[in-house]
C-alpha cells in the first residue's frame, strides 16, 4: 500500500499503530477459557491431572483429545448455522427471534418428505403422508425445507420493511406462528424415521461442514459484496442508506429470507442428527443463536459485528459446555457459571478495546 | 466409577425427585461419582452431552431421553460406553446393544388410570346420564402430554365412559398458575361442568385453587391429574382432589444407577425393567404421602 | 409547459401535524441556471428540498422535472432522475469508511452477474475516493478510519465529493460549506463555479451572503415557510437580500404572502 | 397555555392539529380486537350467540360479563408488573431478558421465609429451613425477596453500565444464573404452603390492584421527575445526555435495580397467587413482558415508549388470552392465531401513526 | 503558577490509535480573555476541546483550571467545575423536546427531598426557555416538539441557549453560529459581546474569518495537529490569520512545530 492510499494528508498518521481487530480479543477469551478449564484439569482433587484438551490418557493416539475437539465445535454447529443469519440480521439493526420455531416447524416439515419405506422391514409407523412420499430423493426434504424456510422470512422481512413492524414484535409474531405450525403438524407427534441418505446430512461431523462451509461463505459475501455492504449501511444509518439510493425494504427482506433459509436448513440438520423431528425442537436457540453473535463483537444497534466474531462466539458457547462436563460440574451449577462465563467473555473483550472513554 | 446422567429438564417436579432418588443412592455407593446435567428439552443438546461424557471416558451414562423416537440416535452416540434409559422408553427398545438397558414405565397407563377412575366416580355419583368437563394439557411439544391426553380421549371412547364429554381443552404448559388463570378463562363462560383432567398434579392443583377462589364447592367437581407429588397428596389430604397416579420417581432413579452399575461390572442385567403405575385416590392416599 | 425549465414547483406545500413548514411554493429554474435559496433558521429550505428529493412525501402541490411531472416515492428516485443533493443532515453511514460512503449505492463491482451478490470493487473505489476529496481541498488522513471518528467539516467534505463525483441534471446543496475551513470552502466554490462553466443546474440553500452574491445568478428568500422574494443577484445587493430576509421587505409578486 | 408557551413564532403553527398520541392507536387496536371476538361470539356456530364482555346470560346482574373483564386483566397482571421495569429498561435502549428466571428465583427464596408452621395439621413437608423461618411475619419474605431483586439489578445495571457490556449479554448471563439459583435452591424441589397472610398478597383480583398501583405511580415518575426525564434522555442519546452532565452509569444502575425489584416483586406475587414456587416458573416472561411494550408502542431503540402504552400492551395481550379461550380455539391454533394477533396490532399502529414516510 | 490563569495546558496529546490528532498544546489563557481557534478541518481543534472537557481521556499532558491541575473524568466533572461548553455535535437528546434538552442535566425540580425522584418544575423550565431561545432570536414554532424535528439552525440554537443561560466560569463554542442565519448569527455574537462586557473568559472555535476578527482578543491557530500561531487580533489581520492556517506562515514560537 502506498502511503496516498490511506489519507489526504492532514494529521501525521501511523500506519505502524493498526487497529486491533474485535475478532483478536475473542480469540483471546477463548484461549483464556481453554487455559482455565486445563488447571482446573490439574487442580482439582477429583480431575486426578486430567486435560481438557490433550490426550493425556492416550485413548486416541494424538496429542489432542479427539472426541472432545470434536463435540466441541459439533454442539454449537447447528446453532452456529443460524447465528450466521442472525449475525445479518442484527448487522442491520434488527433481531430474529423466530428462528428457533422455525427449526421446530421446518424439521417436521422436511422430515415428512424424508421418511423411509420400512422400518427395520415392517411398514413406517410413524409418516404422515402416503407412500408417495416414502423413499423420496434426499432434494425433496431440502429444498421443501428451504422453501418453507425463504417463506417465512419473507414474511417476516416483509413486515420490518414495508410494513415497518419492529423487528422484535414482527418475528416474535413469528416465532408464535412457526411454534403453532410445528405443534398442528402431525398434532405435536414426533415424526421419525427418515432415509439413510437424509440421515447422512446430519451424520458425525456433518454438521460442521456445514457450519463452517457456509460461514466460510458468508463471511466472504459480507465483506467483499455489495449485499454485504448493503448491509452494514443500513444499520449503520437507515435513513442515509435510504437517502444514498439503497433500497432498503428490498434489501431487509432479502436479509431476513436468508437469514431464514439458514434457520431452516439447521432444522433440517438436526432433524437428520437426531433422526426425530419434533415440536419442541430449538427451544432457546434464537438466544443462543444471538448470544454467538454478541459475544463475537456484534453491536445489537447494527452497523458492527462479522462473520468471524459469531464463529468464535459460538466456539466459546462450544468450549464452556464441553468444559462443564470435563469438570464434573452439577447442571444446576453449570447455567450459573455459563452465565457467568458469558458475561465474562464479553467483559474480557471491553477491556481490551477502550481506546475512547 | 464416574457415572454421567442426562435429565430431559431440571425445573419438573417429578423428574427433580427422580434425580434426588439418582443423587441420594449413588453418594451411598462408595467410589460412585454421578454426574447431572439438564437437557433442558432439547434431544440435540442431549445427544451432544451423551458425547460430551463419552469425549470425557464416563463409565457410565443414564439418559432419561427428550424424544422416545430418538433412541437410535442417542444409542449410537454412545457406543461402547454402558448406557441405560431411565423413565421413558425409548423406541428402539427391542434393538438395544448388550451394552445397553432401559429402567422405565409405559406412559400409556398413567392418563388411562386416572381417566377411568373419574369416570368410575362420576358414574358412582350418578351422573353416568351425562356428565361435561375439561382437559388440561402439558405443554402440547411434550409426548408424555400428548400421550397423556391421548389416554384421556381413548377412556371417554369407551362405552363405559361415552357419558361424559369433553367442553373444551387447552394446554397450561404445566404450570399451577397457567391452569389458575385457563380453568378462570373456562369458568368465565359460566358452563356448568362435572370435572376436570389435567395431564399433571401442578396443573389439577391450579385447577382446583381457581374453582375455590370462584365459591366452588369441590365435592361437586371430580378432579383427575397424574404423578401423586406431595403438593397433591396433601391437597387431597384436604379433600379437594379425587384421583392421581403414582409413579415410583425416587425408586426408578435408585434403580437407574444400580443397573447402570452392574453393566459396567459386567453382571447380567434385565435389558428390560418396566416399572407399573398406582393409581391413588382418598382411598389409599396415605401409603404414598412420603414417598414422593 | 416549455420544457426549458430544469424544475418547476406548483403549491409546493408541507404541513408537519400543526406545523406549516412549507406553504405554496411556486417555483421555477431555468437550463443552467444557479439559484439560491436564503432565509432564517427554521423558514423552510430544508423542508422545500426534502419535498422535491422525495425524501418526503408533501402535504399537496407538483413538481415537474424537466418539463415532466415527477412524484418521487423515495430518494432514490430523485437520484435515478438525475438529481444529486447533499442534505443538511449528511446522510452517512457512521459505521462504513470514507470511500464506503462516497459510493454508497452505486458502489463499483465487478462481476455483475452475481446480483447483489456482485462482488465490490474495493481498489478502484478508493483511487476515486481520494480524487473526489483532493477535489474538495480536505485533509483526511486514513480514509480508512470510519466516518463517525471523522471531524465536521470532514463528514460534510465526504458528502460533498459524493455528490461532486457524480455528473446529474440537478445538483442540490444545503449549507455545504457550514462546517468548512477557509481553504476547503474555497475548493467548494471552485467545484460550483465548474458546474456553472459546463452549464449544470444548482440549488444551493446557504446563509453566507458573500458566497451567494459571488456564486449564483438568482436567489430566493424564504420566510415563515412561504417564498418571499425572487431576486437577480445583478440587480440586488447585500442588505437588501437581509431586508427579505429579515421582513422588511416583501417581493411584488409574494405580495401577502408572510 | 399562551400562544408564547407553545413557541417563539417564525411559522405558522396551528394548535388545532395535536400530535396523535402513539397511546390512542394501542387502544384503537385493543378495542378492534374484542369487537372481533364479540363479533365470532355472535357468528361462529357452536358458539350459541354469547357475548365476549356482555352479561348476556345475566350471571352478574350486571351489563359485563365481570369474571371475564376481571380475568382479562388478571391473567396479564403479573407479567404486567415486570412490564412496568421492561418498559424502563427499554426507555434507556436497554433490554432486561434476567426477569423471567428472576421471578423463579425470587419466588423459591421468598417462599422460604413465607412457611406456615402446620399443613392440614400436620408439620409442614417441605420447609427448607428449620422452624425459626416458620410464620414469620409477611413483611419478612417481602424484603428478603426484594432485596434479592435489587441484588440482581445491581449487578445488571453495573455490568451495562461500568463494564459497558452489551445489555443483551449481561442479562443473558443473569438469566442463565437466575435459572441455576432457581435450580439449586432446594434442589429444585417445589417450596408450598405459605402462611395465610403471605397467600393474600396474591389472592383474588390483589395482582391488579399492585400492577395498576405500581403502572401509575411509575406513570408519574417517568413523565414528571427527573428519573424519567434522564431515563428518556440516556435512550435518546446517550452521548449527549453524558455530555449534558448526566450520571449516565449511576442512572443505568438505578433503572435495572428498580427493574429487577419489580421482576421480584412479580415473582413473589406469583408465588402468592399459586401458593407455591417452582424452578420452572417464570418461563418466557421475560418475553411477553418485552412484547407487552413493545405492542404499546415502545422503541428498542430508546428515548421512546410509555407506562400507560404498555398497560394498554399488557391488556392487548389479555384479551387475546381470554378470547381465545372463549372461542375454544385449539392450542396450536392459538399459537398461530396469538403469534398472528400481536403483528397485527402493531400493524394497525403503525398505519395510523405514518405522518412521516 | 500565576493564578491569572484560567486555563492552562502543557504538552496536551491525543492520538487515535495511529492518527495524531492533537501533539503537544501549550495553551494560555488569562482571566477575562477571549480567545478564537482557527485552523482548516481535521486540524484538531474540535479534539482539543474534547480533552479540556473531559469528553475523552488524553494521551499525555496536563491541564490546569484557574491554576489547580484538573483530571476529569467525564464532562459531568468539567462542568461542575464551571466549564460550559456547545459542542461540535451539539449533544442533544432528539425524542424530548426543547426545553427539556436546554435543562438536561439540571433540571428545575421541586421537591427536591425525593431525591432522584423530584418533581420536575415543567413552567418554570418553558418560561426561562422561552427567554433564552429570544435571546439567540431563533424562532420556533413549538417548543413542544421533540429536537429531532428542528432544523439544523434550531437545533444549534438550542445548544447555544443552553450554554447562555447558565453562568459558568469559561465558556466553550465549537462552531457555534456554522448552521445559524444572518440574524441568528448576529444574536449569538451579541451575546458572546454581553459575556466580554461581563469578563467572563470564553474559547471560540469557528472558521468565519470576520466574526473571528470582530469578537476575540486573540487568535490561535492549529494546524496538523499543532498549535502553530497565536497572533493579537490587535497585531493581525485576515490573510495575515490564512497564511498561518494554511501554512504559509509559521508563529515565531512554534518553529518546527508543523
Ligand atoms: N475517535 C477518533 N478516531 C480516529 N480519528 C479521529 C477520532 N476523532 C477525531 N479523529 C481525527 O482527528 C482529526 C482532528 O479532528 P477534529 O474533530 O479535532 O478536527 P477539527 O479541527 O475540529 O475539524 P473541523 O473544523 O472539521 O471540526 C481528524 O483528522 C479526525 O479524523
Ligand atoms: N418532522 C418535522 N416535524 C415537525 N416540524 C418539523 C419537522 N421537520 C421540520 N420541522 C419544522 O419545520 C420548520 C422548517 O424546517 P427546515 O428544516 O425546513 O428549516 P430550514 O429553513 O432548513 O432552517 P435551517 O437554516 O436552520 O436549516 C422548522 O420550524 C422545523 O422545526
Ligand atoms: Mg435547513
Ligand atoms: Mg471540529
Amino acid at each position: 500500500m502506498t502511503e496516498t492510499s490511506h489519507g489526504v494528508g492532514g494529521l501525521t498518521f501511523d500506519k505502524s499503530k493498526k487497529a486491533w481487530p474485535n475478532e483478536l480479543n475473542v480469540l483471546f477469551a477463548l484461549v483464556i477459557i481453554v487455559v482455565i478449564f486445563e488447571i482446573l484439569g490439574q487442580l482439582l482433587p477429583y480431575m486426578n491431572d486430567q486435560s481438557f484438551l490433550f490426550d493425556t490418557k492416550d485413548r486416541f493416539g494424538s496429542i489432542f483429545n479427539e472426541a472432545r475437539l470434536k463435540i466441541i465445535i459439533l454442539q454449537v454447529a447447528i446453532i452456529g448455522i443460524i447465528a450466521l443469519g442472525a449475525t445479518q440480521v442484527i448487522i442491520t439493526a434488527g433481531i430474529d427471534l423466530s428462528s428457533g420455531p422455525l427449526v421446530a416447524a421446518t424439521a417436521m416439515i422436511a422430515m415428512s418428505f424424508a421418511q423411509t419405506e420400512l422400518v427395520n422391514g415392517n411398514p413406517n409407523p410413524k409418516a404422515i403422508f402416503g407412500t408417495w412420499a416414502m423413499d423420496l430423493p434426499v432434494i425433496a426434504p431440502i429444498v421443501v425445507g428451504l422453501l418453507f424456510g425463504a417463506l417465512i422470512g419473507a414474511i417476516n422481512g416483509t413486515f420490518v420493511a414495508y410494513f415497518r413492524i419492529p423487528p422484535f414484535i414482527a418475528t416474535l409474531g413469528m416465532f408464535l406462528i412457526c411454534r403453532g405450525i410445528a405443534l398442528w403438524w402431525s398434532s405435536g407427534r414426533p415424526v421419525s424415521f427418515p432415509t439413510e441418505s437424509y440421515k447422512f446430512i446430519g451424520s458425525g461431523m456433518m454438521p460442521v461442514v456445514w457450519f463452517l462451509s457456509l460461514a466460510a461463505i458468508f463471511h466472504v459475501i459480507l465483506k467483499y459484496t455489495v449485499y454485504g455492504k448493503h448491509t452494514y449501511a443500513i444499520g449503520s444509518n437507515e435513513e442515509a442508506a435510504r437517502m444514498s439510493g439503497i433500497n432498503v425494504k428490498r434489501h431487509k427482506v432479502l436479509v431476513y429470507m436468508i437469514a431464514s433459509m439458514l434457520a431452516a436448513f439447521a432444522g433440517i440438520v438436526l432433524s437428520a442428527k437426531a433422526s426425530t423431528a419434533q415440536a419442541g425442537m430449538g427451544e432457546f436457540y434464537e438466544l443462543f443463536a444471538i448470544a454467538m453473535a454478541v459475544i463475537g463483537g456484534i453491536s445489537l444497534t447494527g452497523g458492527r459485528g462479522s462473520i468471524i466474531g459469531t464463529v468464535l462466539g459460538a466456539m466459546v458457547l462450544g468450549v464452556i459446555r464441553s468444559g462443564f462436563t470435563f469438570i464434573k460440574l452439577d447442571g444446576s451449577y453449570q447455567l450459573m457459571a455459563m452465565g457467568g462465563i458469558i458475561i465474562a467473555a464479553v467483559v474480557l473483550d471491553q477491556f481490551r478495546q477502550r481506546n475512547r472513554v | 466409577q464416574d457415572i454421567g446422567a442426562t435429565i430431559s429438564r431440571f425445573d419438573d417436579n417429578w423428574l427433580t425427585v427422580m434425580r434426588n432418588g439418582m443423587t441420594e443412592h449413588a453418594a451411598s455407593i462408595d467410589g460412585v461419582n454421578l454426574q447431572m446435567e439438564d437437557a433442558t428439552d432439547d434431544l440435540a443438546k442431549q445427544i451432544d452431552q451423551v458425547k460430551n461424557f463419552v469425549a470425557s471416558g464416563v463409565d457410565a451414562i443414564i439418559v432419561n431421553i427428550v424424544d422416545t423416537s430418538a433412541g437410535a440416535a442417542i444409542s449410537e452416540a454412545a457406543g461402547s460406553t454402558p448406557l441405560v434409559y431411565v423413565n421413558r422408553q425409548p423406541d428402539n427398545v427391542d434393538s438395544l446393544p448388550a451394552t445397553q438397558a432401559f429402567v422405565a414405565s409405559n406412559e400409556i397407563e398413567s392418563g388411562t388410570l386416572s381417566a377411568f377412575q373419574v369416570c368410575n366416580n362420576l358414574r358412582a355419583e350418578g351422573k353416568a346420564g351425562g356428565a361435561r368437563g375439561y382437559l388440561m394439557n402439558g405443554q402440547l411439544s411434550n409426548q408424555a402430554a400428548v400421550q397423556r391426553s391421548k389416554d384421556v380421549h381413548d377412556v371417554i371412547g369407551m362405552d363405559m365412559c361415552s357419558f361424559m364429554t369433553i367442553i373444551d381443552e387447552q394446554t397450561a404448559n404445566w404450570s399451577r398458575d397457567e391452569a389458575q388463570d385457563l380453568m378462570t378463562n373456562w369458568m368465565s363462560s359460566g358452563e356448568p361442568f362435572d370435572f376436570v383432567l389435567a395431564n399433571n398434579d401442578e396443573m389439577a392443583i391450579g385447577a382446583i385453587q381457581a374453582m375455590k377462589a370462584a365459591g366452588m364447592d369441590m365435592a361437586d367437581v371430580q378432579v383427575g391429574g397424574v404423578d401423586a407429588s406431595q403438593d397433591a397428596l396433601l391437597t387431597m389430604q384436604a379433600g379437594d382432589y379425587d384421583v392421581t397416579v403414582f409413579q415410583d420417581a425416587f425408586g426408578q432413579g435408585a434403580g437407574s444407577v444400580d443397573t447402570a452399575l452392574a453393566i459396567v461390572a459386567g453382571d447380567s442385567v434385565d435389558q428390560k425393567v418396566y416399572i407399573p403405575f398406582k393409581l391413588v385416590t382418598p382411598a389409599n392416599m396415605d401409603e404414598f404421602l412420603s414417598k414422593n | 409547459m416549455s420544457s426549458d425549465l430544469v424544475l418547476k414547483t406548483e403549491d409546493l406545500t408541507k404541513h408537519y401535524g400543526g406545523v406549516h413548514a412549507l406553504e405554496g411554493a411556486n417555483f421555477e429554474m431555468k437550463m443552467g441556471e444557479h439559484i439560491a435559496i436564503m432565509g432564517d433558521n427554521g423558514a423552510g429550505k430544508s423542508t422545500f428540498v426534502r419535498q422535491i428529493t422525495g425524501v418526503e412525501q408533501r402535504t399537496r402541490g407538483k413538481v415537474y422535472f424537466y418539463g415532466k411531472e415527477v412524484n418521487f416515492t423515495g430518494p432514490l428516485d430523485a437520484r435515478e432522475a438525475g438529481i444529486e443533493t447533499v442534505f443538511q443532515t449528511l446522510a452517512l453511514a457512521d459505521d462504513l469508511d470514507v470511500s464506503d460512503n462516497l459510493f454508497l449505492g452505486r458502489e463499483k463491482t465487478k462481476w455483475n452477474f452475481l446480483g447483489p451478490f456482485r462482488r465490490l470493487d474495493y481498489k478502484a473505489m478508493r483511487e476515486d475516493t481520494m480524487a473526489g476529496l483532493v477535489k474538495t481541498g480536505v485533509k483526511i488522513p486514513n480514509i480508512r478510519n470510519s466516518i463517525a471518528n471523522m471531524s465536521g467539516g470532514q463528514r460534510q467534505c465526504v458528502a460533498i465529493a459524493r455528490t461532486a463525483t457524480f455528473a446529474s441534471k440537478l445538483t442540490i446543496m444545503d449549507e455545504p460549506t457550514a462546517a468548512l475551513g477557509v481553504q476547503e470552502t474555497a475548493q467548494v466554490e471552485k467545484i460550483i463555479a465548474t458546474l456553472k462553466a459546463a452549464g449544470e443546474p444548482l440549488i444551493l440553500v446557504s446563509h453566507n451572503m458573500r458566497q451567494v452574491l459571488d456564486l449564483v445568478d438568482r436567489i430566493i428568500v424564504f420566510r415563515r415557510g412561504r417564498m418571499v422574494a425572487d431576486l437577480k443577484v445583478s440587480e440586488t445587493n447585500g442588505e437588501d437580500v437581509v431586508a427579505y430576509i429579515t421582513g422588511a421587505k416583501t417581493g411584488a409578486q409574494f405580495e401577502g404572502a408572510a
